[in-house]
């Protein structure tokens, strides 16, 4: 995402995303006051397009796009540290998880193979029921076109027999199928804010 | 056995007598169902003092009414009375109050197995013509028009007997007669007639109560029998000074009186019923206070007359009650 | 005898088949009978929990149900993750306002039932005294580094167990051992394991911090609590001292495995072989007072376990 | 926030119309609950209207009396705040009315009138925002309520329940 | 009666939403109302005149005010309308401004409610009685509890002023949180330097009584006639004899007890002189660590104290003064960072509080002034301030400003440049909060001529790496993630309400906030007095505040003090309870329930006893009006007609 370096404020300010999120999450977005805590929390802002605390401060103002398509949300892996530390006791990992759904849901995700990581595991839950670890990574590297991640376990795993080839699967699988058929026909539906996903750029699960 | 236990009364009594300014009991009317107080001073009237099903009346409150209480000088030898476990509760709350001091009473504490209601009597044989009531195990036996008629016991027993946990006295001096045992050792039985209104919807309460309450007349004589009514002709009821109340006749001036009367008998009222009694538009006014009663006892576990030491809960405080 | 529904969850299948094996082994050693949900299935971890909140809360909340038509009222998760997946079912449930989708996706409510991992369980449930009581083998004169990763306390508020910044229950149980615990600052650092795939720098990254300030207190093996922390510090182990340019060489032992050894348990059975960097070290009997007894504690010797060409371990720019 | 109130989310004119001419009465002891809604105004708070308040030295001071008259001559909700326990002016006022107003409280319905029309809170001169939050709330309830149907009609007007003696 | 209504606009405060014209008019209905107006601003001068000429001219027996709040401007009329001839007491306000006009913009409802606010007010007069003050004695002496400079100070002007002073300290000297102090902002003064000499001023002044180490137990009484009890705590040294020449800590064998005064960076003896200016100077036990007193044998001090001070059977003492007027300068407490888990929750020794670290500071404490770190007291290189540690942090339960550490912390800085020039000083801040005279320009001057790093982002975790601790913070102008490995950190902590606070309301029956601060009478208007009559604040018990807002305030109050006891006597309130013996029925409630004990039996001819009010100590509560059954005893303004009447306006 390309840094944004002036704003008119009132031009670009989306009411409806900061009612958004603060629905989603349960938080009071306007509680944050930039301490930076969450930032210097954050063993993961080294990699962020834009620290935790600037994404906080955008979604004050209202920056829906920048903040949707940052990677920042992308690269959070949940681990809590922010919200832990929080001075204004803002659940700031579930600011970030709310940004993440609303980021698939608007179709914005700047981690292509994050989410074909996920999309992955997904359909392997729901096929199996289960995650099948060994059939998920090849279809990942195909996916992704970096057919050698972590092609280098492989012989130790086989060695130490921790490498399964036939997937585990559960009984009642149509269970589980249904309930993913149930979330994807009403995702959309709750918000009101249909934007359907176009699944010829994107696969889903 | 009644007779025996008239007898060890009338020996007590006269025993102590001669150091008694005076002695309150019952003593037999001319309706067979209701006796009549008698003050005694004179040792020949003591035969005439009576105990039983028929005594209902609660004698407590003429310790600090009228006429008992006038015509003791204060420096007088103790009286003497007779209390049923309900009356002693009356007693034990009037000491705590202060409003008479423990050595200022002779009590002759007398078991109670409840005593008979004469209206429920009278709505099954009619009030003419009763010639002898008796109690026989647990039947009333009736002579009335020359028949004779056998009801039980359940049937005709004051509201208040039935739920009744105290029938022993919980402060005498001499004990007449044998322990008796509580009907009722818990809250659901005690309160059943409460809980069966307060499970009503409140639009039935509240019409219940119109329809009861619409009767009053205001004759103040549940207040005028309460021994714990102790304002008497000061009650708000008809003061003009301060005004609480007009002598319109509406409803909200039935229910503030009945709400006046409630409240100040909060933590204070020991279900002795003789409100109930007295009431002539046949009212359940104990009932108000029973709600109150219950109310005391579950949020301060509280019941009034039981401890001559105690206070009454709303004349108090604890700091540390942060859940009420 | 404690009754508890197991929720064992994928990777206890898999990669950390040794976690499941120590763990059966060491509730039964203390008599907590664990029930595995009959036909589990996977709580959907992260992915489903930023696909769509409700689904991996109905994920996670059909073993919950399972869990309670066979009269459990406890349910026991090794892995942080499937717990945290478990503990939002749980919060979904009792949000009047999700309720009903909650019930209907699921079946039922899951109401009343307690979640807990491994850890609380051992914690709380057995208690280090009992422990100590238990000890056959004790691991005196071990180092070992009490690592509980990002999610097992955090956050405190739906945790609910032990302390989110400075954790003690591993420690305890470590040292009850007879084994050391130091105070280890990172222990609540997240270790990177969920971009284990997707970003393979980020784990060189934050694992190798991980091993490095391991190494620095003297430990000889890092204790985990999590199938995700294990996987990324041990099977990974050798790409994170490719990318640290470093040398560690620590065996990532489960808590479940070391309270197995001190209770005297054949460290195959407890399947110690299984780990990718080898635990022979803490096999070594130490309770006589030797020479190597008194490296505990004491300044650590320069070894294969300093970090290498990276000074400080991290450098921070603005990016 | 102010969205799911009730009160919004039902017809504008129908809501005017069950509610118009809702009286509440508040008995405020002077140094706490009144200061706390004199902050309340200063600060600005918007509250409904409804509420009229009459000034009492402490919260010892009410008589239960004072609530059971109210609501049995037709006053829609009574509010009695004062200071928080244990911060009572007069040291231990409070105290006393805590326990009043609880009995109260417990007893009104058993008369067949609606206790939630009851209410007794503790806000401190302070606590501007609490005021407004605890009249608002309040008088929402009340509006939900309607008016108060009474405990029947006074003298002079029509009595349909009277039916004599029994 | 005839009365008078008077409807304020207040500009447009109130008329602004509310048709006050109407309001008058409507009042003209009101059973006898004679006269009724509305006034631009009916608190101006010529609005009270505007009352006193309707007064006259009306012949108004009463008059209702509705305008702003009564705990506002009721003196300012009561005031008025007794200078035209009426009794004070014959006067009602209706609130309409703070209940009305500015909680609501609908102007026909805010119309409406005024009107039947002025219905009440009118319908009360009615039942209003003039009522009239009695005088009662002063008792010219002060209390002032608490020894901080904020009660120095106060104690210091009223005994100039020639009154009587008593103070009570709970610690063993006086001095308070000052005492500890190297330097003081933003002129770098020695904090000793100019606290001493009023420490030595206060045990010198002979019309100052000093009550070290003890405690208030209990006070009852009321404005000008306070009865005090002190618990004068067992020292086990008797202060009598005690000259505190020292020889019984020298010798004192129990080498490792706690030194509170040097924040624990120290050790100090079991018995012991905190530090060497200390007033009172005597030698106190601290019990916890004295051997003899926990059962060894021992008895040193007692047998080297040259004048037999030491009494080890001595108890805790009660000691009950007499006094006018009260002083509450308890001062404050920090907060105790060990709150904090990821700072280490207090447990490395290098992460140290500001407190701490001013004594380290000090030439009087543990390392004699010279800047070491506790761990290993090595000469720190860099060094680390971290503010806002227990302020502006819900998370910990204090989420307001602590006002003063923005300024200690700055000020610490440039001493630690002063005595450590190679060193690198780096703070930690989130907002730089220094409002006061020359406050920010010496903000700036740590900046630009010391040299310290200021970054703004707060701090995420601390951990020691080696023997350095890493500080993990951020920088938030930049958005990045920053890094310092110091040798020592220093955190700011806060100002929390001394430990106690609350209990000792209690006692005075002030009230204080959430936080435990005590609460002032009127924020802007009234800011040393509180809501009980005599009993006035200083410095930080009433929240966050420097040497010189408590210094400031503390004089404040004794001018308060001052002016009370300019006056023999004072008025009472005549709002007080009052029998009706014809009504009253004997029963004593009222006596049993009265909090203050204001209602005695009075005894009759003839014996009969009824309950009778003494109205200089009846505080005017109202709990036996509530209580009493037959309503014999009457608060009066505020009796059950008076309540009566506002309520059946309502009901009508």
């Amino acid at each position: 995402m390309e840094r944004t370096n002036t704003l008119s404020i009132q031009q670009s300010r989306d009411n409806d995303f900061i009612r958004e999120v603060e629905e989603a999450s349960g938080q009071t977005v306007s509680k944050c006051y930039q301490c930076g805590n969450c930032m210097a929390s954050c063993v993961y802002t080294f990699a962020y397009d834009y620290p935790v605390t600037q994404i906080m401060r955008l979604t004050q103002l209202g920056q829906r796009d920048t903040v949707l398509g940052s990677s920042s949300i992308w690269l959070c892996a949940n681990c809590q540290a922010c919200t832990t530390r929080c001075p204004q006791n803002i659940d700031v990992a579930q600011v970030m998880e709310t940004l993440r759904v609303m980021s698939r849901k608007a179709n914005t995700v700047s981690q292509r193979d994050i989410r074909v990581f996920y999309d992955e595991f997904l359909r392997s839950v729901k096929t199996f029921g289960r995650v099948f670890e060994t059939g998920l990574l090849p279809v990942y590297n195909l996916r992704t076109k970096r057919p050698f991640t972590d092609f280098d376990l492989a012989p130790r795993l086989m060695w130490k027999g921790k490498l399964s080839f036939l997937p585990a699967r559960i009984k009642k699988r149509k269970k589980i199928a249904q309930i993913f058929e149930v979330i994807k026909r009403d995702r959309f539906s709750k918000d009101g804010k249909a934007r359907p996903e176009p699944l010829s750029s994107q696969t889903d699960i | 056995m009644l007779e025996t236990d008239r007898i060890q009364l009338h020996k007590l009594v006269e025993e102590a007598l001669p150091e008694l300014d005076m002695m309150i009991g019952w003593t037999e009317s001319c309706d067979p169902l209701q006796t009549t107080p008698v003050f005694i001073r004179d040792a020949k009237l003591i035969s005439k003092l009576t105990l039983g099903p028929f005594c209902s009346q609660n004698l407590a409150g003429y310790l600090v009414k009228p006429p008992a209480l006038e015509s003791v000088p204060k420096d007088a030898k103790p009286i003497g009375i007779c209390v049923k476990g309900c009356d002693s509760r009356s007693l034990v709350a009037l000491i705590q109050e202060k409003f008479i001091s423990r050595d200022r009473v002779r009590i002759f504490g007398i078991p109670c197995r409840g005593t008979i209601d004469w209206r429920k009597v009278a709505q099954r044989v009619g009030l003419s013509d009763v010639k002898s009531a008796t109690v026989e195990d647990d039947f009333l036996v009736i002579d009335a028009s020359g028949t004779t008629h056998r009801i039980g016991l359940e049937d005709v027993l004051a509201r208040k007997c039935l739920g009744c946990r105290y029938p022993n006295p919980i402060i005498q001096d001499v004990l007449v007669g044998q322990v008796a045992t509580p009907r009722s050792s818990s809250l659901e039985t005690t309160y059943r007639d409460v809980d069966a209104l307060d499970n009503k919807p409140i639009e039935e309460r509240l019409a219940f109560w119109q329809s009861e309450l619409d009767r009053c007349i205001r004759c103040y004589a549940c207040r005028n029998a309460c021994p714990l009514c102790v304002c008497q002709d000061k009650c708000i009821a008809e003061t003009r000074e301060p005004r609480w109340l007009t002598q319109r006749v509406g409803l909200p001036e039935k229910f503030l009186f009945h709400f006046i009367h409630a409240m100040h008998l909060a933590g204070r009222c020991t279900g002795c019923g003789e409100c109930e009694r007295v009431c002539p538009m046949d009212i359940p006014v104990t009932l108000i206070k029973e709600k109150l009663n219950k109310i005391m006892e579950e949020m301060l576990g509280y019941s009034a007359g039981l401890d001559p030491d105690g206070v009454p809960p709303l004349l108090t405080f604890n700091p540390g009650e942060t859940e009420i | 005898m404690k009754r508890v529904a197991y929720y064992k969850g994928c990777s206890l299948e898999g990669l950390a088949v040794e976690y499941d094996r120590s763990t059966r082994i060491v509730c039964e050693a203390f008599g907590i009978e664990l029930v595995e949900i009959p036909d589990w299935n996977c709580c959907g971890s992260t992915p489903a929990h930023s696909y769509d909140p409700l689904l991996s809360a109905a994920l996670a909340g059909r073993n919950l149900a399972i869990a309670a038509d066979n009269g459990c009222d406890m349910v026991m998760t090794p892995c942080p993750g499937c717990l945290k997946s478990l503990k939002g079912a749980q919060e979904t449930c009792e949000d009047p306002q999700q309720r009903k989708a909650f019930v209907d996706l699921v079946g039922k409510d899951v109401d009343g039932l307690k979640t807990v991992s491994l850890l609380q369980l051992l914690y709380e449930e057995v208690g280090a005294e009992a422990l100590q009581k238990a000890v056959q083998r004790p691991l005196t004169g071990h180092v070992l580094i009490p690592y509980y990763g990002c999610l097992l306390t955090r956050p405190a508020q739906k945790a609910r167990f032990d302390d989110p910044e400075n954790p003690i229950s591993m420690d305890r149980l470590i040292e009850a051992t007879g084994a050391t615990a130091p105070d280890f600052p990172y222990k609540t650092e997240c270790c990177g394991a969920t971009y284990g795939v997707t970003r393979n720098d980020f784990v060189g990254r934050l694992g190798g911090r991980i091993l490095d300030m391991a190494a620095r207190l003297g430990g000889e093996a890092i204790v985990v609590a999590c199938p995700l922390c294990q996987q990324n510090l041990d099977m990974r182990q050798k790409q994170i001292n490719k990318y640290y340019k470093s040398a560690f060489n620590l065996p990532v032992p489960y808590i479940s495995q070391i309270i197995g050894l001190a209770l005297g348990i054949d460290p195959k059975v407890l399947g110690l072989n299984k780990l990718c960097v080898s635990p022979r070290v803490l096999l070594e009997d130490r309770t006589q007072p030797d020479q190597e007894a008194q490296r505990v504690g004491a300044a650590v010797k320069p070894g294969p376990n300093q970090p290498g060409g990276i000074a400080g371990g991290e450098s921070i720019q603005p990016s | 926030m102010t969205d799911s109130s009730p009160r919004s989310s039902a017809p504008a004119d129908q809501t005017a119309a069950n509610t118009q001419g809702i009286k509440i009465v508040g008995f405020l002891c002077n140094w706490c609950s009144y200061g706390g809604a004199d902050t309340a105004g200063v600060c600005r708070f918007k509250q409904p209207t409804d509420l009229r308040i009459v000034r009492i030295p402490c919260t010892g001071r009410m008589d239960p009396l004072f609530v059971a008259k109210s609501l049995i001559y037709g006053m829609d909700g009574v509010l009695v705040s004062g200071c928080h326990p244990r911060d009572c002016h007069y040291a231990v006022g409070n105290f006393y009315a805590r326990r009043r107003m609880e009995a109260l409280k417990l007893f009104l319905p058993f008369m067949g009138i609606d206790t939630r029309r009851f209410r007794y809170t503790w806000v401190s001169a302070s606590e501007g925002q609490q005021w407004q939050k605890v009249v608002t709330e309040f008088s929402e309830e009340i509006h939900r309520l309607g008016p108060n149907p009474g405990v029947g009609p006074r003298s002079g007007e029509n009595s349909k329940i009277s039916n004599g003696l029994r | 009666m005839r009365i008078g209504v008077f409807v304020c606009n207040c500009g447009t405060n109130i008329a602004g939403t509310v048709d006050t014209k109407r309001v008058a008019s409507e009042a003209l209905s009101f059973a006898d109302v004679v006269y009724a107006t509305n006034y631009m601003y009916t608190c101006s001068e010529p609005g009270q005149q505007e009352i006193q000429r309707a007064i006259g001219e009306h012949g108004l027996q009463g008059v209702v005010v509705a305008a702003c709040s009564p705990r506002m401007h009721e003196p300012t009329f009561r005031r008025a309308v007794e200078k035209a001839g009426l009794n004070r007491y014959m006067f009602e306000m209706a609130n309409i401004r703070e209940h009305v006009s500015w909680i609501g913009n609908d102007r026909e409802a805010n119309t409406q409610k005024a009107i039947d606010l002025v219905r009440m007010a009118v319908a009360k007069l009615r039942f209003n009685n003039p009522l009239f003050s009695s005088k009662m004695p002063v008792n010219k002496r002060l209390l002032v509890i608490g020894g901080g400079v904020a009660g120095i100070q106060a104690a210091l002007d009223c005994a100039d002023g020639g009154m009587d002073v008593v103070m009570v300290e709970r610690k063993q000297y006086i001095g308070g949180k000052m005492a500890k102090l190297d330097k003081t902002f933003p002129t770098i003064d020695c904090s000793s330097c100019i606290l001493g000499p009023k420490m030595v001023d206060v045990s010198q002044k002979e019309n100052i009584t000093l009550y070290a180490a003890s405690e208030i137990e209990s006070i009852s009484g009321y404005i000008g006639n306070f009865t005090v009890q002190i618990r004068k705590k067992a020292t086990y040294v008797n202060w009598e004899a005690c000259t505190g020449c020292g020889l019984c800590t020298e010798k004192c064998p129990s080498k490792k007890a706690a030194d509170y005064f040097n924040e624990g960076l120290g050790a100090a003896r079991a018995i012991n002189i905190p530090f060497p200016q200390a007033i009172p100077k005597k030698a106190a036990i601290d019990a916890q660590f004295c051997r003899q007193l926990n059962g060894k044998k021992c008895g040193v001090c007692a047998k080297v104290c040259p004048v037999q001070a030491v009494d080890f059977e001595m108890k805790d003492s009660i000691v009950t003064e007499q006094v006018g007027a009260i002083i509450v300068a308890t001062g404050y407490d920090l907060f105790d960072h060990s709150a904090y888990g990821e700072y280490g929750a207090g447990r490395y020794p290098d992460v140290i509080s500001g407190i701490q670290y001013e004594r380290i500071l000090s030439a009087s404490g543990p390392y004699g002034g010279h800047i070491r770190r506790p761990s290993d007291g090595k000469e720190p290189k860099d060094i680390v301030f971290i503010s806002c540690v227990g302020s502006r942090d819900a998370s910990v339960g204090r989420p307001y400003c602590s006002g003063i550490c923005c300024m200690y912390i700055a000020k610490q800085a440039i001493l630690t440049r002063d005595h450590l020039p190679e060193s690198n000083s780096y703070v930690f801040y989130m907002d730089i909060r220094s409002p006061g005279k020359n406050y920010d320009e010496f903000v700036r001057r740590a900046q630009e001529e010391y040299g310290v790093q200021y970054i703004r982002g707060r701090v995420g975790k601390i951990y020691p790496r080696g023997d350095r601790m890493v500080v993990q913070g951020a920088d938030t102008l930049l958005g990045v993630q920053v890094e310092v490995e110091a040798d020592l950190v220093v955190l700011a902590t806060g100002v929390e309400s001394s430990a106690g606070a609350g209990e000792l309301a209690e006692k005075l029956r002030i009230s204080y906030d959430q936080y435990g601060f005590y609460m002032e009478s009127h924020p802007k208007l009234r800011p040393v007095e509180t809501n009980t009559a005599g009993v006035y604040l200083a410095g930080a018990c009433q929240g966050p505040k420097d040497i010189p807002s408590s210094v400031a305030q503390g004089s404040a109050a004794a001018s308060k003090v001052q002016s009370l006891f300019a006056h023999d006597t004072i008025e009472t309130n005549p709002q007080v309870a009052l029998v009706n013996e014809r009504t009253c029925i004997s029963c004593g409630k009222c006596i049993q329930v009265c909090p203050f004990g204001a209602i005695q039996w009075k005894e009759l001819r003839g014996g009969i006893k009824k309950a009778e009010v003494l109205p200089t100590v009846c505080q005017g509560c109202g709990v036996c009006n509530a209580t009493c059954p037959p309503k014999a005893i009457q608060l009066q303004h505020a009796t059950d007609n008076q309540i009566l009447a506002e309520v059946n306006e309502l009901c009508a």
